[in-house]
């Protein structure tokens, strides 16, 4: 197998790396880099688990080879320090097993980034790809709502 | 009572701030020095004898060994109940999905290579699919014993009789299929040796304690040579009762001497744990004019695939929830658990509990429906209360509060 | 055409194995030097909150914060067996077994206290906020961490067996204790011309006991309620000769955020 | 394999020209990456489309829109020059997988994997598209309802690419609508849609009609037949009546001896209502699809 070189900004961290051409971005975050919380729960894009943020929208990470990542901007978990969102997660009870739950910060956090006062059905459109077992949603739906009136200015309704 | 002070406050899950952080770990994300990777044959058939060749897959350079049934120190079998499960088949596979060896390599790809070169003979024999048929003597055998290896029984009072008193019967056959547990976290484990020699195994389980037995069992050690440890469990719902990669894991790093990691892909998670059970379910119930239920019989037939896990609990959990929450005085219930050639089933969230009332709360409605009642109304009629008699004839006291989770209901 | 239609129902549950199964929980708890108390539990935190209903439970019996409570969990080799987490028993069974060696913790806690404090009995001693007050003379008090250094370790057991009785041949004892009871209520939309099915709304009714965490309890509602939901309209392991047609996320369909409704969701405590 | 990220499409073009059918496109992944994982699709040359500007975006000109064929079916679901009456369009984006899925997933490799089940065919075929095929030093042009030849076969060349997807622009008394029945409400597979093509009179006569189907054939297909029957006439009870009996006896024999076939039959007659309510609002401006 051959090996590619590429450029890719991980948590605003420069890495210049030499990639299996076959290799997936969820591989090399997790495999290589030890970035764990990235997670895989189907490997076909069907759970969210592996959801992060590449050049501003959430994606798979399984769906992703890795040169297709050459000069683009990765968000993973381990880069998020929106301590509104996780804290309110966590207040609200939306984390369970927690297998989903950086998924589920990532969706979030792209949700915010673009929209500080989503209806309910939004949220629930913003968080749809990514799939939860243990929570039935509501208590992530409600963080969610939580974090957004926050970064409002409003406090936590 | 004196006032509380933690309990009952919503204090926040402790587990919670490193799941958001993504910091807490799965046993995915162990890695470890000098770790080789492993991957598991199974069966691609129901029901067959079988040979297997390794010789060829451990030629490969990066292949370290392919365990088989011939590499297990101990005793080849688990199971929490009966230990009908092999550790790997020996003679036969009993469904799709049975492991039958694992392979041990340098790396996760050599290990996936290497798949393709053990050899698995298979000489298929019948099988038998519906559990119905299962039952009959002449089906083809899965163990060496009947099918139909449990059969639990409630009688009370005198059903026959009963069912002539009643002035309106419902009856009907309801069916529910196999379900998956998802949860989201597939398998994944990892093992070595400690310091002072024991074998640990970090997996995800709901059971630590009974899997270090298990794991002993088969290693034919003593269970203090066994640690587990239970990291972050990505989710269980009943689906982590039995063994998956414990025992292959213990085995290989024992025998390796070096750490073993496995993941299973979600395809693989499906084949490789229990199902909640598919149940078919016959229903008679019969009730006066007024409402008052009088009888009501049941037999209830759970598939249980190859293997009994927890089969007889939850046929006997489903047994004595056959009636639902509502005192009948005449009861006769029959419940089975058979072996097919199926995925075997298992635990599962409400361990039984949790198909019958597809059965016994559509015949309530049904019955309601006949006798003009709203389904409120003949619900409240019949509801345990403090010092109702169930099935089993257990007095029910305490806090019986379903007359006011009934109530509650009203306002919707 | 698009249809509504409302339905509810009602379940009992048995807590537990059942049928006189020796179903035993244990844990430990261990005065620490520096004044906190270690308990040390095998039940496994598998996402419904196993860790922190000890916590609470041990910080409830022994008058302390949750943040003085250290746990030890995930490990055989450091924690006692307390059964499998599975069958809604944890809370109950082995919460009952960390409150058992948390009150024998105790005790053993204020017969030291006696010492230390020159008193004649420890009836009237309490302990808050991690110190040991006499009761009707509060500034007479011994803190949780003197009474650890004055001392070689302080520990106890629980031990708690959920008492079922195994049934007889006409199926008859008491399998189970204790029961709990529920009641459940749905508005759906169906389309009658294409077989859509839509949950409009949702109301559940929960016998809890005491909620330990109801945070924690309604999550247990709200996850259940979406396996339901999964179970009576989308979920089914496609079979064909023993072999699964849907064994994968792609075709084996689970609800998703869109499936779900909220839910209004009432809690029966006792007591 | 070799992975190549090509600068340009000019580039693209150069290395399917070298490589031919040994070289495979991979825009979104979001296919290809599975198939590759499951040994189903084993490519020597993988070309990367997924950030050649050239192919991505939705232009205005005179005459079409024109939508580049790595456009992602987020960009289609929000791109404003997309009017009202092209709803049905964004729709069908809007309901592929998951926005994970959609941020990657590209309508060009929606049409060239040729699912029958791919969401935003049906649409295209109902605004009877063009596509814009493209191999090193030529170009040609081909109506998309031509361009499948069996379920997972199109007519591609083995150096060719396709480049862009154009249809007209729509006029104000003219529609598309468009209606998915998956299994649940995100991540869903499409069990069947339609998508309907549609314009007016006052009378609501219909003057033009394009059908288009999802999941009940080889590939998405238009359905002649039933245009036919319903071009000339007023939207009607009776009309739709007998537009819908139609469709069942069509669907029914074409999946005659299926599992599905009863179901798909019957249910077909819900979505392709729904999907022609839909385009009829639109051509009449009343913006909410109403309760029926």
């Amino acid at each position: 197998m051959n090996l590619k070189k590429i450029d890719v900004n991980i948590n605003g961290k420069d890495y210049c790396l030499e990639v299996e051409e076959n290799l997936r971005l969820i591989d090399l975050l997790r495999d290589k880099l030890h970035l764990t919380g990235t997670k895989e729960g189907c490997g076909e894009g069907e759970c969210g688990a592996c959801t992060v943020i590449m050049d501003g929208e959430i994606v798979n990470s399984c769906l992703v080879l890795a040169f297709q990542a050459d000069k683009c901007r990765i968000i993973t978990i381990e880069g998020i320090e929106d301590e509104i969102i996780k804290n309110s997660f966590i207040e609200e009870g939306a984390v369970q097993c927690g297998f989903c739950t950086p998924g589920m910060v990532l969706a979030a956090k792209s949700l915010l980034d673009k929209n500080l006062n989503p209806n309910e059905e939004e949220i629930r459109e913003a968080i749809s790809g990514n799939l939860c077992r243990c929570t039935g949603y509501n208590k992530i739906v409600s963080a969610i709502k939580k974090a957004a009136s926050i970064k409002r200015g409003g406090d936590s309704e | 009572m004196n006032e509380l002070k933690i309990v009952g406050k919503s204090i926040k899950k402790i587990d919670a701030k490193d799941k958001v952080d993504g910091t807490a770990v799965y046993p995915q994300d162990i890695y470890l020095e000098n770790m080789a990777f492993g991957v598991t044959i199974r069966s691609t058939r129901p029901h067959a004898y079988i040979k297997v060749d390794t010789k060829e897959a451990e030629k490969i350079d990066g292949v370290i060994k392919v365990f088989t049934y011939k590499d297990v120190p101990g005793k080849n079998h688990h199971g929490v109940v009966l230990k009908d499960h092999e550790v790997f088949a020996s003679k036969k596979v009993r469904r799709i999905g049975d492991p039958i060896a694992f392979i041990v390599a340098e790396t996760k790809e050599i290990a996936e290579y290497a798949k393709n070169f053990v050899k698995v003979e298979y000489e298929e024999i019948p099988a038998v699919f519906d559990p119905e048929e299962a039952m009959k003597e002449e089906s083809p055998k899965v163990h060496d014993r009947d099918n139909v290896f449990y059969h639990f029984k409630i009688r009370r009072g005198d059903v026959e009789r009963a069912f002539l008193e009643c002035d309106v019967i419902v009856e009907n056959v309801y069916k529910v299929p196999m379900v998956d547990h998802a949860f989201l976290q597939p398998e994944a484990g990892v093992a070595y040796l400690d310091e002072d020699g024991r074998v640990v195994v970090i997996a995800s389980t709901q059971y630590p304690h009974f899997d270090q037995e298990e794991i002993a069992e088969s290693l034919g050690v003593n269970k203090d040579m066994v640690r587990v440890l239970t990291p972050a469990v990505g989710g269980a719902f009943g689906g982590r009762e039995d063994i998956t990669v414990q025992i292959h894991l213990a085995i290989a790093a024992l025998t390796l001497k070096r750490p073993v990691k496995t993941i299973y892909s979600r395809e693989e998670s499906f084949l490789a744990h229990s199902k909640r059970h598919a149940m078919k379910m016959y229903y008679k119930t019969g009730a006066l004019k007024d409402g008052t239920l009088l009888a009501l019989e049941a037999k209830i037939i759970g598939d249980s695939g190859a293997y009994a896990s927890w089969a007889m609990n939850v046929l006997r959990k489903a047994a004595v929830h056959a009636t639902g929450p509502y005192y009948i005085p005449n009861v006769k219930v029959d419940s089975f658990a058979v072996y097919t050639n199926n995925p075997f089933t298992g635990a599962m969230r409400g361990f039984g509990a949790t198909q019958v009332p597809i059965a016994y709360e559509q015949q309530i409605d049904i019955l309601a429906e006949k006798l003009g009642l709203t389904p409120i109304e003949i619900r409240l009629k019949n509801c345990f209360r403090e010092g109702s008699e169930t099935s089993t004839g257990q007095i029910l006291e305490g806090f019986i509060p379903l007359e006011r989770c009934i109530e509650e209901l009203k306002s919707f | 055409m698009k249809k509504r239609g409302k339905g509810i129902a009602c379940i009992f549950y048995g807590t537990g194995y059942g049928n006189g199964f020796p179903d035993v929980s244990r844990a430990y708890a261990r005065l620490l030097k520096d004044g906190k108390v270690e308990i040390s539990v095998g039940a496994t935190e598998v996402g419904q909150g196993a860790k922190t209903v000890m916590v609470q439970i041990a910080a409830e019996t022994l008058g302390l914060s949750d943040k003085d409570i250290v746990l030890i969990n995930e490990d055989t080799s450091k924690t006692p067996d307390a059964g499998t987490a599975a069958a809604s028993r944890q809370t109950y069974n082995t919460g009952n077994a960390v409150k058992i060696a948390c009150e024998n913790l105790r005790e053993k806690i204020l017969d030291e206290a006696v010492k230390l404090l020159g008193v004649n009995t420890k009836v009237g001693l309490h302990i808050k906020d991690g110190l040991i007050h006499v009761k009707s003379y509060p500034s007479r008090n011994v803190s949780l961490k003197e009474i650890a250094e004055n001392n070689k370790e302080l520990k106890a057991e629980g031990i708690f067996t959920a008492q079922t009785t195994q049934m007889d041949e006409n199926g008859q004892g008491a399998p189970y204790w204790p029961y709990t009871f529920a009641s459940c209520a749905v508005e759906v939309e169906v389309d009658t011309e294409t077989g859509e099915v839509k949950i409009l709304r949702a109301k559940h009714v929960l016998d809890v006991g005491r909620a330990v965490n109801p945070t924690l309890v309604e999550g247990q509602i709200d996850g259940g309620f979406a396996m339901g939901v999964g179970y009576a309209l989308m979920e089914d392991i496609g079979l064909k000769e023993g072999r699964m047609t849907n064994g994968s996320f792609e075709k084996s369909i689970i609800p998703t955020s869109l499936d779900i409704p909220e839910i209004e969701k009432v809690l029966i405590e006792y007591p | 394999m070799e992975a190549i990220k090509p600068k340009s499409l000019e580039e693209v073009l150069e290395y399917k020209y070298k490589y031919k059918n040994d070289a495979k496109i991979i825009a979104g992944g979001t296919d290809l990456i599975i198939k590759i994982r499951k040994g189903e699709e084993n490519p020597k040359v993988i070309l990367d489309i997924s950030t050649i500007q050239e192919l991505k975006g939705i232009r205005e000109t005179l005459e079409y829109i024109d939508i580049g064929s790595a456009t992602t079916f987020t960009k289609i679901s929000e791109c404003i020059l997309l009017n009202k009456n092209l709803k049905g369009l964004k729709d069908a984006a809007k309901s592929v997988g998951s926005p994970q899925i959609r941020n990657r997933g590209t309508v060009g490799g929606n049409i060239c994997n040729a699912s029958p089940a791919a969401d935003t065919v049906p649409p295209l075929l109902a605004l009877d598209s063009i596509l814009v095929l493209e191999r090193k030093g030529r170009k040609r042009e081909v109506y998309l309802k031509d361009f499948f030849k069996d379920k997972g076969r199109v007519d591609l060349g083995e150096d060719e690419i396709l480049t862009r997807i154009k249809f007209k622009n729509l006029l104000k008394n003219q529609g598309l609508g468009f209606y998915k029945l998956g299994l649940r409400r995100a991540l869903a597979i499409s069990r069947l849609s339609f998508a309907v093509f549609l314009e007016i009179d006052e009378m609501n006569r219909i003057e033009i009609i394009r059908i288009a189907s999802g999941a009940i054939g080889r590939f998405p297909m238009r359905e002649y037949e039933l245009e036919e029957y319903l071009t000339g006439r007023i939207i009607n009870e009776d009309t739709l009546k007998e537009a819908e009996s139609l469709l069942e006896r069509i669907i029914f024999e074409r999946l005659k001896g299926r599992q599905t076939a009863k179901f798909k039959s019957i249910a077909a007659k819900g979505v392709f209502k729904k999907a022609l309510l839909n385009a009829l609002y639109l051509c009449k401006g009343v913006n909410e699809f109403e309760k029926n």
